[in-house]
């Protein structure tokens, strides 16, 4: 980023902010249309059961779930790279850092509309609220399930006061160089943020303890996800290795999800100089490592299965490799842990289209990995009479969609609205690598 | 709010919010002017007979508000003590079924008109008249088995109209079993058997446990003799080439070739008469016996028959060693030769091996032996057309079903000058062909008498307001059969007249008490004169005849069934919805072959293949399974009705179009069965209606049994230890807790701890648990395409596994909520809508419950049921549901809840009368109903109650109890004998 | 007390901002603030603060967090007072998660009232004396004299090589 | 003045020498008089204990560098090449795992068990073959990303001994440029990494998983690598805090090298204690016997209880509130201090793990006593003596400052 200067990063980034052409306000509405399509399913089964969903005894739980711990999942490498490569003061975090944050905070407002839409009373969900009610009902701190209605929130909280406390320098460079109405909006938003330095002083530190706070909250979440299943006793789901296994998951995911968004990102908006491919190539070597991490786990879940002699243990995974399901299992070996292999060759890690490609890869085969898990513990359950299977039905899908476009459309709605890339940052990075050069 | 508190409000979950997650049901209170008898809120029983087959069992009638709620057996009642089958219970969906006709209709042009009940006796009545003044026996009547009272005032009516008595008309007629009773013993009719004194019991493929004479009478009779006693095991071998649910139950089940049943049976006789048995019968019957059986040799019947020569010398060794042996004939249908042969055959053997013939009964006779011949049936329908006649009475039979390939009877039927009158509340197929449909009052709402069992009294009396304005056929009968001079003004009187004079109940007060028992129990009557010894020369026309094996290799066989008898079972939704107890399907009629066969043919399950015999062809889907012979196709009868409800019609598939209506002119009967069929693949395929996913238990223990030997107490207990093998019994009281293996500390229970055993030894899987959980717990019915994606909503289910040993053994296990002391569903709940109760039941708040299936998901036995939508009642079905318990609607989990409404009823009684709930007092729907006793209920925290005593068995385990739930459910194992 | 002018140079490079610092500071003008686009270690060292206090309020939100979250478990289930799974009443186990996530919760909100209050937001006083180039690619230092000191604190910044702007 | 000084330093060391070999005296004399004893079984546990612990801190440690090697961090500065010293160790662990051949009929309770079918993995010949090639593995990718680490550290004119010369010649054979060393040591740092986490996974289940073969828990391997790496951190550390007061002001370890890796220690305190509680969460829950009667044995009943509360406050409570002071990180002889006493907690956790398996006869007492202590020590002084040694030969690795 030689040529990088101050002005050229605020230029870079302004630029992205000017008045959107027609064929974006088409790509707005096509996916506006697409959460309409999800809400319609939603409403539908609302009022005529959830039996509408493919669900059914012994799978109680279908696409909702894995979408539910899909998007948590993508959610954590957001904060991941914002908060811990903030601590290890890894400096090609800051180019991706914001739009990280943003997934991490549109995901969690994804994942967090799932477990409303499976329960089968959605109507009655404030029944999981700590409130004080006339009947001195409470909920029962003892599930999984309030440990994620309390998890969940608290992360969807923190990762967004996280997130705007990141925005707040870039909002008031933004109102500096706009007038009329965006000003008026920005004044508001930038809460007279200045940048003097009483304000840095404490804006530093507050940051920091974000940070440091932040890191044991992303682990804690997706373990918390993870004991929805290990705390259960089904075979397949009743294993001590899920709380680790899982947040590597959720990691491995969330950075394919920041390549996939990263690359025509910097494509259209013209990044390349600031999201220079050292970058892209970094997040590669990570998810190289957060893959073999995953492998790791799936070869222990295996081996102990194997290990433990126990027939119910043992039977479960013969199935989960060769059962009605292994396309799934197969899925997710090979786009989990073979794919990102690729990214050892620096041909690979250098061509972006291949970094597109696997990145999806990736996406695709973690979606799977949830699958496997969560439908076919209960599938191959315990009692042999019970074992059945699970298809998903159209509803499931068309609720699918609707949730993956409500996430794009917020997406693209923010990069064209406010700073997709932390202008504040790259400056000191700027300033730091002339630091070094000096 | 304190636990207590809550726990109130816990437990009124079951009761005062009845209403709470549905619409409320309207006018819960059906009646406007109450009876005196009637309490709100409190049960009014009514002693009367079941009806659903022509067995007659006695019910007792729970009325709450004027609706029959609930069928119970009734406990006095001789043939089946207190108990009932699933058929019995069901028969509630026929007075509440929402297919049953409300007024009369008249076919004119082909249109059907509605018209009212007076209008439409007084056109039977003129139509009647008419007829009788044209001349002799214009009209005719064929009445489905009735008691003796209607009977006569037919007949009364009848003779009036001068035409002969009715016909008594039964698919099920038992002609060969008849045919072989009259030549062997000199009884044209249906003796009964003492099977529960029997030591050794031999079936040649008699499903008395289905549907054979009288199916809950022979079940607790079988167990009493199948039971276990002091380390002792009776024998029972099934000889038959399908493995009926019967057939599941025998220690030994030969399977033999179709047709083949005879051999054996006359090879029995052989190796009987060889080892010197029949001494005392006269020389010249015993000379013809040895030369009528002496092709008959070991070889020649096992060349025929199939069967492994071990099995035969084992059950020659057992049958001949044995102090009261019984052999019992051929099922329900098997009237052709081989079926006749046997049935003489069998009765030959009686004679040999026990003389003095000591269980069988000659005096209590099965009433359905009243039933005519097929071949009378025939000839009856064939005098329709020759004779010809002007009236066709018929009462409640469905010939057009039960004889599908048989034309005469729908041109009898369509002839135009024959005006034909069908007292049915259903459209079924034979109404469907009448000219007038006359509804009449269904057994639960009518003054009646039935003994299922000459002499027997059983009366039926109103358990409920009538649904409909019908009367009475026995009031049409006096109505239409009389000109001027009925016998009584009313059938009512009729009948008092007629069991004054008959059985002597004189007085008002004897009359009372017999309604209030339900019958007349204490009877004496004569022993039946004694029997002459058979003559040779009936016996050897039949016997010498030696019919060559069939050439084809394929050969077809259509199974009563246990859930829709003949088929007027089939628009009761509960029995559709119950899976058959061995193939575990509901709603769908499969064609059951053995693997090999399949394998033979290129078919695989869920296949359509296309069968096809000489009188006609069907398309039905295959069910692969061992429980059959090679060779064989099997379908159980009573589905593929093409009227006859919204529940019956499209349905499944009616074997009986594949057989012959004609009748064996030596029995006079006709088989259901057919050594000629060709079977092709249709390439289409059908999703089974499954509701069992893997057949075996995969080394589990879930259905575990144990061998007769190894229950020596001097064998010490292995030792125990953590994995699912060897894991030990842990009660779900404080006890069952082991500080070294439990994080959790143990918790005490208020004065209860309800908990079932569930002994899988009596446990015969006729599914009348399951129809009674359905019928008190208003439990949905899902329908066919539910049932495929998995949405069942039984809260007690009777699992069957095969054993992976053996594949034709099977075990059967009761599953229900095992109401864990550590339940895993429990915990994971976000909102405690499951929780432990302090009587230790596993307690689901439906209004509580917000849906998020957790619990379901985390528990080990999967007994949770979700609604995934609102089940649907359709009227007037919703009167039946059980005030007691709420109605849930969608989004909500349910699960057995041991009859918390029972508990909670015994608990006020019992503080009324300020003491304990007794051991006993409570009773689940599925306990009460369970015709062998496998099920028992009670307090284990009571050292001296049937449970506890029961845990200490050695067989007492629990299913995966590694997992460490501590289930209250606690099983007995099955006991098998290798001998 | 007579009015004062506040000035502020602007500056494009860090160092010389350092140098101005630390002359401004001998100097008889009055240094009121420097205005970054980014925190710029040289700067916050040349200033010499202390330590910023946000900690404590993060500590105290987690403390708070941490007792009331377990508190919050504790004292529902005792409402209930129900068994559920065999489990005690009173299962510290899992409790843990639940104090846990109050506990970071907590300390978060601590941290963002710490913050706010700390660096006195929002206020819009802040913007009075501001030049928007300041979150662009000046450093502007803000320095206020009497009025008859401005030419000199002018050319002070002038000499420095940055540009001036005066508030009126 | 740096060049006496390192004269000093290595006459210093030389001195020390004795008193290294001194402790592993007495800890092998204490150890063959144990095994003559009355308990052999006791010797060899502790044997077993402290060949676990002691090769984790070794592999550990170096695990230090390699990662920081790959996640090209800049802060660690010395710190790296410090921890390579613990390389040194690897040859030592090794012919003591061998050692253990001898004892194995008293570390494997489950050879004297009914497997249920286990025994086509619990088998001595097996287990051994497979650890040895494991081990094997491990440490010559150690060797091999030390051999490239160093060719960059090494100024050529220092005192040569003889393996100095030999490696020299090595380089010379294949002089290679700095980046292309560089990469080298990113693969061998890489599959080192890769390698640590399979083989401690492997070395986890079989000799402490294993001693209760009815037991399991997939995680067991993960915690048994991230609590090497925490004792290899905590070892590093203490190493550094010894250099740092040696050196004084002149040592380039200065105070923001001890507050990284402080930190980076901290994390990893916060990790142990989630893997143990992750571990401890599931089962609890699940409260299946198969699982829970090894934990209960262990947290819940006496004597074993008090053990494993010592353990949790030693381990985690304790240096948890202590380094959430970030002034305490700084300060090496705290530092110093706190890791010695998480790594001695760690020491008493193997205890934990191992002993109730291994003497069932301990029920009332813990079985613990000076032998085991003096065993340690002899294991102490052989780890010393390596580090020593390697930092005799390459004193590069703790150069000081260059006099300004």
């Amino acid at each position: 980023m030689s040529q990088l200067t101050y002005a050229k990063i605020d230029q870079t980034i302004l630029n992205t902010l000017t008045p959107p052409k027609k064929y974006y306000w088409g790509i707005i509405f096509l996916l506006f249309l697409g959460v309409m399509i999800g809400a319609a399913c939603w409403t539908h089964q609302i009022f005529t059961g959830i039996g509408v969903g493919g669900q059914n005894n012994p799978v109680g739980w279908g696409t909702y779930l894995i979408n539910f711990v899909f998007w948590v999942g993508i959610a954590h490498s957001g904060t991941l790279i914002s908060a811990i490569l903030h601590l290890f003061r890894a400096g090609w975090r800051n180019p991706i850092a914001r739009a990280a944050e943003t997934m991490t905070v549109f995901a969690v407002c994804i994942a967090g509309l799932f477990p409303f839409i499976h329960l089968g009373r959605v109507w009655q969900v404030y029944y999981m609220l700590p409130v004080p009610n006339q009947r001195l009902l409470w909920p029962n701190f003892l599930s999984p399930l309030m440990f994620d209605v309390i998890a969940i929130s608290t992360y969807l909280t923190v990762s967004s006061l996280f997130w705007y406390t990141g925005l707040l320098p870039d909002i008031a460079a933004i109102r500096d160089r706009s007038t009329c109405n965006r000003y008026k909006i920005f004044k508001i938003l930038a809460l007279g943020w200045t940048g003097a330095h009483e304000q840095w002083r404490h804006y530093a530190r507050g940051y920091l303890f974000f940070a440091a706070l932040a890191t044991p909250l992303v682990i804690s979440v997706h373990s918390v996800v993870s004991w929805d299943f290990a705390l259960g006793i089904i075979p397949g789901w009743h294993t001590t290795i899920f709380a680790p296994y899982f947040v590597a998951g959720a990691i491995h995911s969330g950075l394919a999800m920041v390549l996939t968004l990263m690359i025509p990102l910097r494509k259209l908006f013209k990044y390349e100089d600031i999201i220079t491919i050292e970058v892209l190539q970094n997040v590669a070597k990570t998810i190289v490592f957060t893959g073999l991490i995953v492998g790791l786990a799936y070869g222990t879940e295996f081996f102990i299965a194997w290990y433990s002699r126990n027939i119910v243990e043992v039977e479960q995974f013969r199935w989960r490799a060769f059962g009605d399901y292994r396309w799934g299992f197969y899925f997710m070996v090979l786009c989990n842990t073979m794919a990102p292999l690729l990214f050892l060759f620096k041909k690979v890690r250098t061509t972006i289209a291949a970094l597109f490609i696997i990145s999806l890869v990736i996406n695709f085969g973690m979606w799977w990995e949830r699958f496997v898990i969560i439908v076919g513990g209960v599938a191959h359950g315990f009692p042999p009479h019970a074992w059945g299977l699970y298809a998903p039905s159209l509803i499931e899908y068309g609720i699918m969609l609707g949730a993956f476009c409500l996430f794009f459309f917020m997406f693209v709605l923010f990069v064209k609205h406010m700073p997709s890339i932390s202008m504040t940052e790259m400056k000191e990075t700027l300033a730091e690598g002339a630091g070094h050069a000096a | 709010m304190n636990r207590r508190t809550f726990l109130k409000i816990a437990g009124l979950g079951s009761i005062s919010f009845a209403v709470g997650c549905n619409p409320p049901q309207k006018n819960l209170f059906s009646q406007v002017h109450v009876p005196d008898d009637m309490v709100v809120g409190e049960p009014t029983w009514y002693a009367s007979t079941c009806r659903e087959c022509p067995a007659g069992c006695g019910i007792l009638a729970k009325n709450r508000e004027g609706r029959v709620i609930k069928i119970e057996g009734n406990p006095l009642h001789p043939i089946n003590k207190g108990k009932l089958c699933m058929r019995g219970q069901a028969a509630l969906q026929g007075i509440y079924n929402p297919d049953r006709l409300k007024t009369p209709v008249l076919k004119e042009n082909g249109k059907w008109q509605p018209l009212s009940f007076s209008k439409a006796e007084s056109i039977i009545k003129i139509k009647a008249g008419e007829a009788a003044r044209k001349g002799e026996n214009r009209v005719r009547m064929l009445t489905e088995t009735v008691g003796d009272s209607l009977l006569n005032l037919f007949t009364a009516a009848l003779t009036n109209l001068n035409s002969q008595p009715p016909l008594v008309f039964e698919p099920y007629g038992y002609e060969s079993l008849k045919t072989a009773n009259e030549k062997v013993l000199g009884i044209d009719g249906l003796v009964s058997y003492h099977m529960d004194r029997a030591d050794i019991l031999v079936s040649f493929g008699a499903d008395f446990l289905e549907t054979w004479l009288s199916p809950v009478e022979y079940a607790w009779k079988f167990k009493t003799m199948h039971e276990l006693t002091n380390g002792n095991k009776n024998l029972f071998f099934q000889i038959s080439p399908y493995q009926s649910l019967t057939g599941a139950n025998a220690d030994h089940w030969l399977a033999c070739n179709p047709d083949s049943e005879a051999v054996i049976a006359l090879g029995l006789i052989r190796q009987a008469l060889d080892i010197g048995k029949g001494k005392d019968l006269p020389k010249s019957f015993q000379e013809f016996l040895n030369e009528a059986t002496a092709p008959y040799t070991q070889g020649m019947v096992l060349e025929r028959s199939a069967i492994p020569l071990a099995l035969y010398e084992k059950l020659i060794i057992q049958l001949m060693g044995a102090g009261h042996p019984l052999v019992i004939g051929t099922g329900t249908g098997a009237a052709n030769l081989n079926g006749l042969q046997t049935n003489l055959a069998v009765n030959l053997l009686n004679l040999l091996l026990d003389p003095k013939l000591r269980l069988i009964d000659f005096t209590n006779r099965h009433r359905v032996e009243l039933a005519a011949r097929r071949s009378d049936i025939l000839q009856f329908f064939d005098s329709l057309k020759q004779e010809g006649a002007d009236l066709l009475l018929l009462n409640n039979v469905n010939p057009v079903y039960n004889l599908p390939t048989d034309n005469i009877i729908r041109e009898a039927l369509d002839n135009q000058d024959l005006f034909v009158v069908c007292f049915s509340n259903f459209m079924d197929e034979t109404a469907e062909s009448a000219d007038l449909v006359l509804p009449v009052r269904m057994p639960l709402e009518s003054w009646d008498e039935y003994g299922g069992k000459n002499p027997l009294v059983s009366t039926l009396q109103p358990a409920m307001g009538k649904i409909t304005k019908a009367s009475h056929l026995g009031d049409v009968m006096l109505y239409a059969g009389f000109e001027n001079d009925p016998p009584a003004k009313n059938y009512r009187d009729y009948l008092v007249a007629s069991l004054a004079e008959m059985r002597g109940v004189t007085d008002e007060f004897q009359w009372v008490q017999t309604l209030q028992q339900g019958g007349k129990f204490d009877l004496t009557v004569k022993e039946a004169r004694t029997r002459k010894t058979p003559r040779p020369k009936k016996l050897a026309k039949i016997l010498s005849k030696n019919p060559a094996p069939s050439k084809s290799e394929l050969a077809f066989m259509a199974m009563p069934s246990i859930r829709f008898f003949d088929g007027r079972g089939a628009n009761r939704p509960w029995l559709c919805e119950i899976p058959d107890p061995l193939t575990r399907i509901a709603w769908q009629a499969p064609v059951v072959i053995h693997p090999n066969t399949a394998k033979a043919q290129g078919i695989a399950q869920e296949d359509v293949v296309e069968l096809q015999t000489e009188f006609g062809r069907l398309e039905a889907p295959v069910y692969v399974t061992e429980l059959v012979t090679p060779g064989l196709l099997v379908m159980s009868i009573g589905q593929g009705h093409q009227s006859y409800g919204r529940y019956a019609r499209e349905a499944g598939i009616n074997p009986l179009r594949l057989l012959s209506a004609g009748a064996d002119p030596d029995s006079g009967g006709a088989g259901l069965n057919t050594p000629q069929i060709t079977i092709k693949k249709t390439g289409r395929t059908l999703k089974l209606a499954s509701t069992s996913g893997s057949r075996t238990q995969h080394g589990r223990t879930f259905a575990l049994s144990v061998k007769l030997a190894d229950l020596d107490e001097s064998i010490p207990p292995p030792k125990t230890g953590l994995t699912m093998g060897n894991f030990p019994l842990t009660l779900p009281l404080p006890e069952g807790y082991d500080p070294k293996r439990d994080f959790y500390p143990p918790h005490d229970h208020k004065d209860y701890r309800w908990a079932m055993v569930v002994d899988l030894d009596r446990c015969i899987g006729c599914g009348a648990c399951a129809a009674a959980c359905y019928a008190e717990n208003n439990l949905g019915v899902v329908g066919v395409d539910r049932v495929i994606e998995g949405r069942e909503m039984a809260w007690m289910s009777i699992e069957r596994y095969h054993s992976e040993a053996a594949m034709e053994k099977v075990t059967f296990l009761p599953m229900l909520c095992q109401h864990c002391d550590n339940a895993p569903c429990e915990t994971v709940c976000p909102v405690y809508a499951p929780h432990h109760s302090k009587e230790g039941i596993n307690n689901q708040i439906y209004n509580r419950c917000i849906g998020t299936r957790f619990c379901v998901q985390n528990c080990p036995y999967k007994v949770r049921r979700f609604n995934w939508f609102d089940w649907k009642w359709p009227e007037p079905l919703n009167l039946q549901l059980n005030p007691d318990v709420t109605v849930r609607s969608k989004g909500v989990m349910e699960k057995c809840s041991f009859c918390i409404q029972r508990i909670k009823a015994a608990h006020n009684v019992a503080k009324n009368e300020k003491r304990m709930i007794i051991d006993g007092e409570v009773t689940p729907a599925c306990v009460q109903t369970c015709p062998t006793n496998a099920l028992v209920f009670g307090n284990l925290m009571d050292r001296q109650s049937r449970v506890r005593q029961l845990v200490n068995n050695p067989r007492a385990y629990q299913a995966i109890g590694y997992v460490n739930t501590k289930p209250a459910v606690i099983y007995l194992k099955k006991v098998t004998q290798e001998i | 007390m007579p009015r004062e002018r506040h000035i502020m140079g602007l500056f494009r490079d860090e160092d010389s901002v350092v140098s101005a610092i630390n002359e401004l500071k001998q100097s008889r003008y009055k240094f009121i603030r420097v205005n970054t686009p980014f925190p710029s270690h040289k700067i916050m060292d040349a200033l010499k603060l202390k330590k910023s206090m946000v900690g404590w309020f993060t500590l105290c939100g987690g403390i708070l967090g941490f007792i009331g979250g377990f508190g919050l478990a504790v004292y529902a289930s005792t409402q209930w007072n129900l068994i559920v799974g065999g489990k005690p009443v009173i299962a510290w186990v899992p409790f843990v998660i639940v104090g846990f996530e109050a506990t970071i919760l907590c300390s978060v909100f601590g941290n963002v009232i710490g913050l706010l209050t700390q660096a006195r937001l929002p206020s819009y006083r802040w913007l009075r004396y501001y030049d928007p180039r300041c979150s662009g690619e000046y450093f502007g230092v803000l320095a206020a004299c009497e009025i008859e000191q401005e030419d000199g604190l002018k050319e002070f910044f002038q000499k420095q090589g940055a540009d001036v702007k005066v508030f009126e | 003045m740096s060049e006496n000084g390192k004269k000093t330093m290595a006459k210093q060391k030389s001195n020390k020498f004795w008193v290294f070999l001194i402790l592993v005296a007495i800890g092998a004399a204490t150890f063959i008089f144990g095994l003559n004893g009355r308990h052999p079984e006791r010797a060899w546990q502790a044997y077993l204990i402290n060949f676990l612990l002691w090769s984790a801190i070794a592999q550990g440690a170096v695990l230090f560098s390699a990662v920081m090697h790959m996640t090209k961090a800049r802060w660690s500065g010395p710190l790296s090449g410090l921890s390579e010293s613990f390389t040194a160790f690897f040859p030592i662990s090794y012919i003591l795992f061998l050692l253990l051949f001898l004892g194995k009929a008293h570390i494997f309770p489950w050879l004297h068990e009914d497997l249920h079918g286990k025994e086509v993995w619990l088998n001595i010949p097996f287990l051994f073959t497979r650890d040895c090639i494991g081990l094997l593995i491990l440490y010559i990718l150690g060797f091999g990303y030390l051999f490239n680490a160093m060719q960059l550290k090494l100024d050529p004119n220092q005192p040569k001994s003889k393996l100095r010369q030999s490696i020299y010649d090595a380089w010379k054979r294949n002089n290679r440029q700095p980046d292309q060393i560089r990469r080298r040591m990113t693969i061998w740092g890489g599959l080192y990494i890769l390698a640590f986490a399979l083989v401690l996974c492997l070395i986890g289940f079989d000799l402490i998983m294993s001693m209760d073969p009815h037991w399991i828990s997939t995680l067991f391997g993960a915690y048994h690598f991230v609590k090497a790496f925490y004792m290899g951190l905590g070892a590093l550390i203490i190493l550094a805090a010894i250099i740092r007061l040696r050196q004084g002001e002149a040592s380039r370890l200065n105070a923001s090298h001890f507050h990284d890796i402080g930190k980076l220690y901290f994390a990893f305190c916060l990790l142990w204690a989630d893997f143990f509680y992750v571990q401890l969460l599931v089962i609890y829950y699940g409260n299946i016997p198969e699982e829970t009667h090894y934990v209960i044995i262990r947290t819940v009943l006496a004597p074993w209880n008090k053990l494993a509360w010592t353990v949790f406050i030693v381990c985690f409570i304790g240096p948890f509130f202590i380094l959430l002071r970030q002034g305490v990180k700084t300060k090496p002889v705290l530092m110093l201090i706190i890791c010695s006493v998480v790594i001695v907690g760690l020491w008493l956790e193997h205890l934990l793990l191992l002993a109730p398996a291994l003497s069932h006869e301990a029920t009332q007492a813990i079985p613990l006593s000076l032998s085991d202590g003096l065993i340690s020590l002899g294991f102490l002084g052989l780890m010393a003596f390596a580090i020593g040694y390697f930092l005799k030969v390459f004193p590069e690795t703790i150069r000081v400052k260059e006099s300004n």
